[in-house]
């Protein structure tokens, strides 16, 4: 059963990270994304003990860092300053990519332009000839945990769906992500499904969801 | 991998360990191996197993009991031959046991790459010998290189020397040798420790083997035993 | 690689760095960025570089015043774009310098392939995307991999936080990032550090990047600057 | 000009490990393969500064270690307890055969059955179909430092010759030796040579040498 939300406006972000932290299962190795994916950290609970990574080269990675608390040698991905938690470790860039690259990590919540039914991602470069590329450690996370998830808006500011049946922009990683979540929807995607599984709406009803994207959509089993 | 499990013996820390898994068995000679984990996978029975380790065993102690009790199909390591080695020759000799013999360090970087993710890797060493027959090679930048491939462990046994409650791991000295290696290029990888020790104890910088790569933590007593032949 | 030598100055420390050069430069946006061998390779004067960083500079000091000084014919990093890298975006726009992007694991996995004597390796990353477009494939046990090839350098630039007389080398923190491997990948590896001790005080089972790595060392007082922007 | 030292007979195990340790370079990182080169390490003087490489994963390795100094977890590669020296740094062993298969290595000293001109080097099976093949680290070590040395007798029990033609045994390492260090002489070997150069003989002249072995030598240039 698909749960349908309706009867209130989409989710903002911040109550967007919070859906992704409570589905994020406790005791995971984590790597949020630059961008949104790192308002999640602040919806973990300690209980959950969750282990986040940060691929410049650290596990336990904690909160920003602000005022005196703040170390030019101590930044995440994003390169802005971070703190340490106990039981952190610190760990160079070949070792800290193998992690990822060896599929040691649970979960790993990216930001995307576009997100295909078959789990193939696109976001790291608009295709546009004056844009001058930067991936970053973008394909490395796209193939580099046993669960990909998406942080996203449905829809671009032009009203577009970003869930899409097939990526236009320059894909990421192939068949990656598992699952889509946006202020409208949560989906099930990846290789083989026929239709993407939508697990939750918010804002829209599913026949609504169904009606303004372009891909096949199926109600969850449970 | 999920939360570090921190066990109270070692009989729970090989609980589960299929027949037919494959085994990576830490340790160079006696340095680092883990005794009292292959004791305990020793009484838990699983047998028909693949054992990928430096050497072969030494006297009739760890690894050299293992394959006494019958529980290994074969063996992948690098120095089998060694002069208290005489458990593993007899099993070799009467053909009761396989044997793969992989250059210590192919049998390292091999490892290296199961936990890295890397498909398959360009090697120089052993080109032009007996142990690259077979093997498709390669001419890149006017060097010889023969194609090798990873070695996943199903399970891994590693001696180290302290571990935190989360699961990270440093080591002593060379008793170091495999362990990291072996820790990330298993699915289940099992370290005994001599301490366990809260965490936020150990430095971040001096971590070896972060948590991510450990799954289950036994305390178990430092052991005394001489350095060369058995205990 | 001889003994390392402890110079006094950075000038000494990027003395013969020739024209043409490859030259790894460590450093993840501000953090572990050697500011102290750049300047004096600036003034140093060679010319014609390649110049192989995760980033392309930031605002106008490090890297960026290398790229402003017309020193650099080609980048190879990650992330060249970001939001104070005008430096680089003018040459590039107008044709003055050459980008070849590599995904971030697989510049330092490239840098490890060179250290570690790998002729070349089948990475995951990338598969399906432009950044494979031309490169040789296969499929290993039902998974696509792309072959990549190492990365070496004549030159290494790293900022670390002490090292010993020896050569042996630690760092601070996520500072730490690629300067252990751009160490082991380049010809002669020089390193600007906060302290020199004595051969002896560093603990050996936390030294990162052995001396056997390092060929200069020099010290440079600690330099403050603000995590985003420039100093 | 060859050095002759045909007033004398060859040099013993111990001189010969003296004359290798004479011809180390200052400052080289060393490996001394397990067996006869283990020695060189007593002849090496401190102002060397000489840094032993063990390939079970330690640079700054000391001597061996006796009585209480013995510690299980302190092992050189033929598994006999060492010493620690000052500046040691421990490392695990995919870092350590990376360090050699890197080329980081200065010199390698190893002991050997048979090596030939060209610089093939024959040192980890005998062929015997009895024996049980054991390869230990000898492949890796051979392609993996700047200079390879062989410390061997020229002579086996048998009395044939050592440094041969080809190799008759299975190899170790294709072209990878570039000095034999023997008790009867010392020679330069390697890939493309039409000779293997004479650099010194005891007990024996190069005339001797020529007779009792079937490779062309050439004398020293100078």
């Amino acid at each position: 059963m698909t749960v349908e939300h309706a009867d209130r406006g989409p989710l903002t972000m911040d109550e967007l990270a919070r859906v992704i932290a409570r589905d994020i299962p406790a005791g995971s190795y984590v790597n949020l994304g630059i961008g949104q994916p790192t308002r999640i950290a602040d919806h973990l609970t300690a209980d959950q003990e969750v282990v986040l990574h940060t691929e410049n080269g650290m596990l336990g990675m904690g909160p920003a860092a602000h005022g005196d608390d703040v170390d030019p040698d101590l930044t995440n991905a994003g390169k802005a300053p971070v703190t340490e938690l106990p039981g952190a470790s610190y760990f160079h860039h070949a070792d800290s990519f193998a992690m990822m690259r060896g599929g040691h990590l649970d979960v790993c919540v990216l930001g995307a332009y576009q997100v295909a039914g078959n789990g193939d991602l696109a976001n790291w470069h608009t295709g546009r000839e004056e844009d001058i590329p930067a991936v970053g450690g973008a394909m490395d996370l796209a193939i580099g945990a046993k669960d990909v998830f998406v942080m996203m808006t449905l829809f671009g500011k032009d009203g577009s769906p970003k869930l899409v049946p097939s990526c236009t922009y320059p894909l990421t990683g192939v068949g990656c992500v598992s699952r889509v979540y946006t202020d409208h929807g949560v989906f099930e995607v990846g290789p083989g499904r026929e239709a993407a599984t939508v697990l939750a709406t918010y804002g829209l009803t599913l026949a609504d969801l169904a009606a303004r994207l372009s891909l096949p959509l199926s109600a969850a089993d449970r | 991998m999920a939360r570090t499990a921190v066990l109270d013996t070692v009989d729970e820390a090989v609980a589960g360990i299929e027949d037919g898994s494959t085994v990576l068995v830490g340790g160079f000679g006696l340095a680092g191996m883990p005794f009292d984990l292959i004791d305990a996978l020793i009484r838990q029975g699983a047998r028909d197993l693949t054992i990928v380790s430096n050497n072969a065993g030494n006297g009739d102690v760890g690894l050299a009991a293992l394959l006494q009790a019958g529980r290994v199909r074969k063996v992948l390591c690098s120095f089998p031959r060694q002069s208290d080695s005489y458990v593993f020759d007899g099993l070799y000799r009467s053909g009761e046991i396989e044997l793969e013999v992989v250059p210590q360090g192919n049998l390292a970087e091999r490892m290296r790459a199961a936990g890295a993710g890397i498909g398959a890797f360009f090697c120089p060493t052993a080109v032009g010998t007996p142990l690259a027959e077979g093997k498709e090679t390669r001419v890149i930048d006017g060097r010889e290189y023969v194609l090798e491939y990873p070695i996943k462990g199903d399970y891994a046994l590693i001696s180290a020397h302290t571990a935190d409650r989360l699961g990270n791991v440093v080591y002593r000295k060379t008793a170091r040798n495999f362990g990291p290696v072996m820790a990330a290029a298993a699915t289940t990888t099992i370290v005994q420790v001599s301490n366990v020790v809260e965490t936020g104890t150990l430095d971040p910088e001096a971590v070896v083997t972060p948590s991510i790569y450990v799954d289950r933590v036994v305390a178990v007593e430092q052991r005394h035993y001489t350095v060369q032949g058995a205990r």
